[in-house]
C-alpha cells in the first residue's frame, strides 16, 4: 500500500486540475483509503498520471538492425551500469532493451506502443518487450502491404479481409491495426512507390492506397479493436504532401483514426526548395473532425537513426544523406529502411521540419487529440521528450531557438505568430491522459478510482526541461521504480493484447493462401501465447 | 515402445531453420526425419536421449550436475577476465541466459560470428 | 545470386525451399522465372543449378565487387585489371545488365566471401553492392549463415547489448571491439582467465594457441556430447540437445524466430536451465563490483 | 618540470585498462594522488600502484619502463606533455589525442592513435593493425595530428582518416587507407594488398612498388610540389621523402573509381643510375 499526500494533483480524465489531494493505492490500483504502508509526502510537488507513448519503435527487428548499425552512438551515449540484481544497457539513438525500459520510466513514462510489427517478426518483438523492464506495452500488426490482404481487397473481399485482419491480430498477439504507406511498401518490392491514393498499386490491376485506407479504417471500427486504425499515410517527408494527407483523412469516410507523426505529413510547396509548412489546413481539419487523433512526430535538433516500414522513403532518405542504409524485406507482409540522420538548425528543412511538429501541437486546439511523440527514434530520441514539453511550455523559449534558424525560414512557418502556451493540465492530456484514452486503455492515464497506479511526481521547477526530465518520483503499478534519479525497482510490465472476432473457417481459409507463398509453416506462424509474459487480454465487441 | 510423431518440427542443422519437418520417434531415438535434407536427417537421427555420457565431469571425472555447477559457478566468479562463447548449437532462451550470465560476471561475450 | 557459397552441399534446400524453385504469384514459373548466378572459386554442386558461372581467382572477391561497383556507376576499369580476377570485362558488364533488368535481385553470400582474405570487409562490399542496385531496381543482400542458431545470437546479442558479438562486460556495460574482444583474438594473446564454452567445440576448430590456452585456464563446458573442448576443460556438463530433446527458439538466418518441437525427453538438463542454475550460484556470492564503486564508462 | 617516472612492477595476467597513464591526469597530482588512481584488470578495480612503482609527482613529462604489451590506453586523450615508453604497449596508444606527443620504444598493438585530432605518436618498433582508424561504425578516423612507426603495421591502416599524417617504415597489410578521406600516409616500405581500397580523397605515397586496386587509373609520373613540403617536414622526423627530379619521380594514380573517389596514389618511380 502506498499513499501520496499534499500534492497539486493533474488528472484531466477526472477533469481535475492541479487540486491538492492525496492519492491512496493497494494492489496496484487506486483506492479510496489505505492505511498502510508508505507515505510520500508530495506538498508542493506535482502528480501526473504516468506518461503514455502512443507511437513509439523500441522493439523488433528494425530497431534491433539500427542497433548493429550504430556502435559509433552506443560508444559516446549513457552507459547503464549493471548492479547485482539490475542488468547493464545504453541509451542513446537505439538503446538496448533494458535501457529503453529505464529511460522511459526514468522520465516518467510507463506504457508504451510499439506501433510497427509484422505478423512474421512478432514473436521477435515479443521476446524483445519481454526485455524492456518497468513500462505496460503493447504493439501494433502492419497490414496494409500484406499480399494476401491486399489481393483480397483486390478481388473486393470484404468480409474475408475483415476476418483475416482479426486472425491476423490474435495470431500477432498484438492491440491492433497499423498501416504504413499503405501500397506504397509493396511497390517498393519492385522498387516503386504509392504516391497516388487513387492510381491502382504496383502489381495490382485496381486496388489504390485509399481502397486500403477506408477498408483498414472500417474493418478497426467493425472488429470493435480499442485502438482505431493507426495511420502512417503516403508519401512522408515530402514537400507538397499535405494534398496526401488531407485525401487520407477523407477516405475515413467519418471512421475514427489515428493519424501517426503528422509532422512529416503536413508540407506544402512543390519540392525541397520551395518547402513549407501546412500545418493550418491540417489543424484545421483536426479542429473540425473529433473523430480523428494524432501524435507529434516532432523533430529535435541532433543526432538520431531513422527507421521505418517506408522502404521507398528511407532509401530517398539515403540518397540524400550518401551515409549508412539498412534495407529489410519480410517477405510479404512489409519491409523496413534504416537510416542515420542529423537534423540541423542550419539546414532549411530540417528548420522547418521542427518547426512543423511544434505547430500541430500548438495549433490543434484539443490536446485530447494530439500527442506528445517523436516517432522515435525517427525525430529524435523518445529521452528528449521534456524538450518538447518545454518548446510547448515557454513562448520565449520558442523565439530564443528560431533566432538559431535560417533567415529564409520566416516565409515558410508559422511558428513566430503562435503565442499559445501549454498549462501543466495540458501536458498531462497530451503525454499521458489523451494518448491513454486514443488507445483505449482506459485504466492508464487516469488517477481515479480502479485504475493503474502508474504516477509520476515532480518537484515543481522553473527549469521545464530540466522538471520533466527529473522526476523525484515514479510509480508504476503502485510500487516505487525511480526516487530522485535512482531505478528501485525493475518489475516486469503487462503486453496488451485484442482478441477481436473472426469466422471459424478463416484458419482453412487462409491455410493455402499462405503456404503458397510463405517460407514457413502455418501452424509456426502464430505467436503462442506462453511467450508473452504477463498478457492483458482485450476481448472485443464487434461493432455492425 | 510408443511412437510419437511430431509435425512441423524445426531443424537447427543450418541456418535454412527448416521447420516444416516430420519426425517419428520412439523414446530413445528418432527413426525418422521426414522432408529433412541430408543433413538434417543426419543430424535428427544421430542423436540418441540414451545416457551415453555421465552428467558431469570435473578435471575428467565423473560427477554430478550439482558439484558441476558449483565448480563452474566458483571459477567463473574467481575469474579477473572471464569469456562466454559459442551459442550456436543451442536454443534462444539459453542465449538469453548466457549473455545475462556474462552481464553478470563483467567478462567478455562472443558468439561464432567473430570468427 | 549465390557468392561463395555452396548450398547445393552445405543449405540443401535453399535452393528448392526458399531461394530458387518455389512459385509465387510474380514468379508463377518458379525456377523459369529466375536467373540464378553464381560466384565461386570453384564449379561446386551449385554450379550445376546456376544459370551462370562465374570463377573468380582466389582471393580477388573483394577486387571483383569492387569492380562492379565501379561498373555501375559507368566509371571505367581496364580491360587488364578487370581479368586478374579471373573475369572478363565483358563477363562483367553482362551480368551487371541482368542485374540491373532483374524485377528483384537478391544476393546470398557464403563463408567463400566472408571467411577468406578481406573477412569482413569483403561482405561489406557485397552489401555496399547491393545497396547501390538499388538506385537501378529493388536489391538485397544477405550473409548465409551456416552454423543453427549463430543467428539467435547475434539477434539477442544486440537487444541486449546493442552490439552483435565481440562485446565486454568488464567497466559493467557492453562494450565492443572485434578484434579486441573477439574470442580466437582474446585466446591467442592469453587475456581471459576462464572460459564458459556452449554450443561449440572451439577445441576442434580454433587455432592451436587458443585451444592451449583453453587448456591453461579453467574451462567450463556445456554439450551434449563430451567434445575435444571438454576434454581439455576443467569442468564439463551434459545438456539436453536443442531442438531435439530441448525446447525453445531459434533464428532463421534471416532473423525469422522458429518454434522449436522436440521429439525425444532427455535424461539431461537443458541449456537454459544450466546456465540458469550457474548464474543462482554466482548471484550468491559477492558482487564483482566494489560496494559504491563509481564505474566510469570508457569509450570503445 | 621534473619527469615522472613509473616501473611496471606486476605484470598483469589479463588486459589492464590505463587510460589514468596520461601527462593530463598526472600534471597536478601528488605522488599518493597518482598511486591511487583507478586501473581496470579486467574487471577488477586495481590502483595503479598494484601494479607500478611511481616516482616524482605533478608532471606532465612522463617515463613508463616495463612489458606493457597487456597495458591498453596509454595516452588517451591526451591533450599535453609528453609519454615515453621503454618497452612494448598494448592496444589504443594514444587514442583520440588532443596533443603532446608518445614515444614508445618497442611495438604497439592495434589503434594506434585511433581517431586521435592532434599531437606526435612515434613508435620504434612494430605496430599493429588500424593506425589512425576510425573505431567500428565511427564515420572518422584520425583528424589531425602525425603517427610514426618504424616498424611494419597490420590491417586498415588509416581506416577513413580525414587529415593528418601516417608513416610506416615497414610493410603495411591489406587495406592500407581504407575508406581515406583526407590526410596523408607515408609507405617507406610498401603494402600488401588493397591498398586505398574505396579511397575518397588524401593521399598515399609508397617508396615500394605496391599492388593496384583494379579501381585505381595511372593518371602520369610527375613529383607534386607538396611532396617537397612533406619532405621537409619528415625531415625534422628523422624520415627522407625523395622528390629531386635527378632521382626520379612518382606514377600517380587515382581512385577508388568504386565510390567513385578522387583520392591519389604516388609511388616512386627511382631512375636508375
Amino acid at each position: 500500500m502506498l499513499r501520496i499526500t499534499g500534492g497539486k494533483v493533474y488528472d484531466p480524465a477526472n477533469g481535475i486540475d492541479g487540486e491538492v489531494r492525496d492519492l491512496f493505492v493497494s494492489e496496484g490500483k487506486f483506492v479510496a483509503s489505505a492505511e498502510e504502508g508508505r507515505t510520500i509526502d508530495a506538498t508542493g510537488m506535482i502528480v501526473f498520471p504516468g506518461g503514455v507513448d502512443v507511437h513509439t519503435h523500441v522493439a523488433g527487428g528494425a530497431i534491433n538492425f539500427a542497433r548493429a548499425m550504430t556502435p559509433e552512438d552506443h560508444r559516446r551515449t549513457q552507459a547503464f551500469i549493471r548492479s547485482q540484481s539490475r542488468r547493464s544497457g545504453i541509451g542513446g539513438m537505439a538503446p538496448t532493451t533494458f535501457a529503453t525500459g529505464y529511460l522511459y520510466a526514468g522520465m516518467g513514462w510507463t506504457t508504451v506502443n510499439e506501433a510497427a510489427v509484422p505478423v512474421l517478426s512478432a514473436r521477435h518483438t515479443h521476446e524483445e518487450l519481454s526485455d524492456i523492464p518497468i513500462v505496460d506495452k503493447s504493439t501494433l500488426t502492419l497490414m496494409a502491404n500484406n499480399e494476401i490482404m491486399l489481393d483480397l481487397m483486390e478481388k473486393g473481399e470484404y468480409e474475408r479481409a475483415k476476418n483475416v485482419v482479426a486472425w491476423y491480430i490474435w495470431a500477432a498477439k498484438s492491440y491492433g491495426v497499423k498501416a504504413v504507406n499503405p501500397g506504397g511498401v509493396a511497390a517498393w518490392k519492385w522498387g516503386k512507390d504509392a504516391k497516388q491514393l487513387t492510381s491502382p498499386i504496383e502489381g495490382f490491376t485496381r486496388l489504390t492506397p485509399g481502397d486500403i485506407i477506408s477498408q483498414l479504417a472500417r474493418i478497426c471500427h467493425e472488429l470493435g479493436l480499442p485502438h482505431p486504425l493507426h495511420l502512417h499515410c503516403n508519401n512522408l517527408g515530402a514537400p507538397g504532401n499535405i494534398s496526401t494527407t488531407l485525401d487520407t483523412l477523407n477516405h475515413l469516410d467519418g471512421h475514427r483514426a489515428h493519424i501517426a507523426h503528422s509532422q512529416y505529413h503536413a508540407y506544402g510547396g512543390d519540392d525541397w526548395d520551395e518547402m513549407r509548412s501546412e500545418t493550418a489546413q491540417l489543424a484545421e481539419y483536426f479542429n473540425t473532425h473529433p473523430n480523428v487523433t494524432t501524435d507529434a512526430g516532432a523533430v529535435l535538433f541532433g543526432d538520431t537513426v531513422t527507421i521505418t516500414a517506408d522502404g521507398p522513403w528511407q532509401h530517398l532518405l539515403y540518397k540524400l544523406t550518401g551515409r549508412k542504409w539498412g534495407n529489410l524485406d519480410v517477405e510479404n507482409e512489409t519491409g523496413c529502411g534504416i537510416v542515420p540522420y542529423t537534423y540541423r538548425p542550419s539546414n532549411l528543412v530540417n528548420a522547418i521540419q521542427w518547426s512543423v511538429g511544434l505547430e500541430l501541437l500548438l495549433l490543434i486546439k484539443n490536446p485530447w487529440q494530439v500527442f506528445l511523440s517523436t516517432d522515435h527514434p525517427n525525430g529524435g530520441c523518445f529521452w528528449r521528450y521534456p524538450e518538447i514539453i518545454q518548446l510547448l511550455m515557454c513562448a520565449d523559449f520558442r523565439t530564443e531557438c528560431l533566432k538559431k534558424l535560417p533567415d529564409k525560414i520566416k516565409e515558410r512557418i508559422t511558428l513566430p505568430e503562435l503565442t499559445r502556451e501549454y498549462t501543466l493540465y495540458e501536458i498531462a492530456t497530451s503525454m499521458s491522459a489523451g494518448p491513454a484514452r486514443a488507445l483505449g486503455l482506459h485504466h492508464k492515464g487516469n488517477l481515479g478510482l480502479g485504475c493503474d497506479a502508474d504516477i509520476v511526481i515532480y518537484e515543481e521547477d522553473k527549469d521545464v526541461a530540466r522538471m520533466f526530465g527529473h522526476p523525484r518520483y515514479v510509480i508504476k503499478g503502485g510500487e516505487v521504480v525511480i526516487e530522485e534519479g535512482d531505478i528501485r525497482a525493475t518489475p516486469d510490465g503487462h503486453e496488451y493484447i485484442s482478441r477481436p472476432h473472426y469466422a471459424p473457417d478463416t484458419d482453412e481459409f487462409l491455410r493455402p493462401l499462405f503456404e503458397d507463398c510463405y517460407t514457413m509453416q502455418f501452424e509456426n506462424y502464430p505467436v503462442e501465447m506462453e511467450r508473452i509474459e504477463k498478457p492483458a487480454i482485450h476481448d472485443c465487441v464487434p461493432n455492425s | 515402445m510408443t511412437l510419437t510423431v511430431v509435425n512441423n518440427a524445426t531443424c537447427t542443422f543450418c541456418g535454412c531453420v527448416c521447420d516444416d519437418i516430420e519426425l517419428h520417434a520412439d523414446e530413445t531415438r528418432i527413426l525418422k526425419a521426414k522432408k529433412a535434407c541430408v543433413l538434417g536427417t543426419a543430424w535428427f537421427l544421430n542423436h540418441t536421449v540414451e545416457r551415453k555420457y555421465p552428467d558431469a565431469l570435473i578435471d575428467g571425472k565423473e560427477a554430478t550436475l550439482d558439484e558441476a555447477i558449483e565448480a563452474a559457478a566458483t571459477h567463473l566468479h574467481a575469474a579477473d577476465m572471464p569469456l562466454v562463447y559459442g551459442m550456436s548449437n543451442t536454443t534462444c532462451e539459453a542465449q538469453r541466459e548466457c549473455v545475462a550470465l556474462a552481464d553478470l560476471l563483467g567478462g567478455l561475450l562472443d558468439s561464432h560470428t567473430s570468427l | 545470386m549465390y557468392w561463395g557459397g555452396n548450398p547445393a552441399e552445405c543449405h540443401p534446400r535453399h535452393f528448392t525451399k526458399y531461394a530458387l524453385m518455389p512459385k509465387s504469384k510474380f514468379l508463377p514459373r518458379g525456377r523459369k522465372d529466375r536467373t540464378a548466378v553464381l560466384v565461386d572459386i570453384r564449379p561446386t554442386k551449385s554450379a550445376k543449378a546456376a544459370d551462370i558461372f562465374l570463377q573468380v581467382r582466389p582471393g580477388k572477391d573483394f577486387e571483383l565487387i569492387t569492380i562492379l561497383r565501379a561498373l555501375i556507376k559507368d566509371q571505367k576499369v581496364s580491360e587488364e585489371a578487370v581479368a586478374e580476377t579471373g573475369i572478363t570485362l565483358e563477363q562483367c558488364t553482362d551480368l551487371i545488365e541482368r542485374m540491373k533488368k532483374a524485377k528483384f535481385g537478391c544476393v546470398f553470400f557464403g563463408m567463400g566471401l566472408s571467411m577468406t582474405r578481406g573477412k569482413h570487409m569483403n561482405s561489406a562490399a557485397l552489401l555496399t553492392l547491393a545497396a547501390e542496385m538499388n538506385a537501378f531496381t529493388k536489391f538485397v543482400a544477405m550473409p548465409m549463415r551456416g552454423h543453427g542458431n549463430v543467428t539467435g545470437a547475434d539477434v539477442i546479442m544486440r537487444w541486449q547489448t546493442g552490439y552483435p558479438f565481440g562485446i565486454t562486460f568488464n567497466r559493467g556495460y557492453p562494450r565492443y571491439n572485434p578484434g579486441e574482444f573477439s574470442t580466437v583474438d582474446v585466446l591467442v594473446r592469453g587475456d581471459a582467465d576462464a572460459a564458459f564454452i556452449i554450443g561449440a567445440d572451439p577445441g576442434a576448430t580454433m587455432p592451436q594457441p587458443a585451444i592451449d590456452h583453453l587448456a591453461r585456464i579453467p574451462t567450463i563446458v556445456l554439450d551434449p556430447h563430451v567434445t575435444h573442448t571438454s576434454n581439455l576443460a576443467k569442468v564439463h556438463i551434459t545438456t539436453a540437445p536443442a531442438g531435439i530433446a530441448a525446447p525453445g527458439t531459434a533464428y532463421r538466418m534471416d532473423e525469422i524466430p522458429l518454434p522449436l518441437k522436440p521429439a525425444l525427453k532427455s535424461p539431461y538438463p537443458t541449456d537454459e536451465e544450466v546456465v540458469r542454475r550457474i548464474k543462482q550460484a554466482i548471484v550468491k556470492k559477492p558482487f564483482w563490483m566494489p560496494e559504491g564503486a563509481q564505474m566510469t564508462a570508457a569509450q570503445v | 618540470m621534473n619527469k615522472l617516472t613509473l616501473r611496471l612492477k606486476e605484470q598483469p595476467t589479463v588486459p589492464l585498462e590505463a587510460e589514468v597513464l596520461s601527462p593530463d591526469t598526472f600534471a597536478e597530482l601528488s605522488n599518493e594522488e597518482i598511486r591511487s588512481k583507478t586501473v581496470y584488470h579486467g574487471k577488477r578495480q586495481c590502483r595503479l600502484d598494484d601494479f607500478f612503482d611511481v616516482d616524482g609527482e605533478r608532471s606532465d613529462d612522463v617515463e613508463i619502463h616495463g612489458d606493457l604489451h597487456r597495458v591498453r590506453w596509454i595516452g588517451r586523450e591526451m591533450s599535453r606533455g609528453r609519454i615515453t615508453v621503454h618497452g612494448s604497449v598494448g592496444m589504443h596508444l594514444g587514442a583520440y589525442m588532443k596533443g603532446g606527443e608518445i614515444e614508445v620504444h618497442g611495438n604497439a598493438s592495434d589503434w594506434i592513435g585511433a581517431e586521435m585530432r592532434n599531437g606526435l605518436i612515434r613508435v620504434h618498433g612494430n605496430g599493429g593493425g588500424q593506425i589512425g582508424a576510425g573505431y567500428r561504425g565511427s564515420l572518422k578516423g584520425m583528424r589531425g595530428g602525425t603517427i610514426i612507426v618504424d616498424g611494419s603495421a597490420g590491417l586498415e591502416v588509416g581506416m577513413r582518416m580525414r587529415r593528418g599524417m601516417i608513416v610506416l617504415g615497414g610493410p603495411a597489410k591489406d587495406f592500407t587507407g581504407l575508406q581515406m578521406k583526407g590526410g596523408t600516409i607515408v609507405l617507406l616500405a610498401g603494402a600488401e594488398i588493397r591498398t586505398g581500397a574505396w579511397m575518397m580523397r588524401g593521399t598515399i605515397i609508397s617508396l615500394k612498388p605496391i599492388q593496384m586496386m583494379p579501381t585505381f587509373s595511372y593518371a602520369c609520373r610527375y613529383t607534386p610540389d607538396v611532396l617537397r613540403v612533406y619532405s621537409r617536414r619528415l625531415k625534422e622526423l628523422g624520415v627522407s621523402l625523395p622528390y629531386a627530379p635527378q632521382d626520379g619521380a612518382y606514377k600517380l594514380y587515382s581512385g577508388d573509381a568504386s565510390v567513385p573517389g578522387k583520392g591519389e596514389i604516388l609511388v616512386w618511380d627511382a631512375l636508375s643510375a
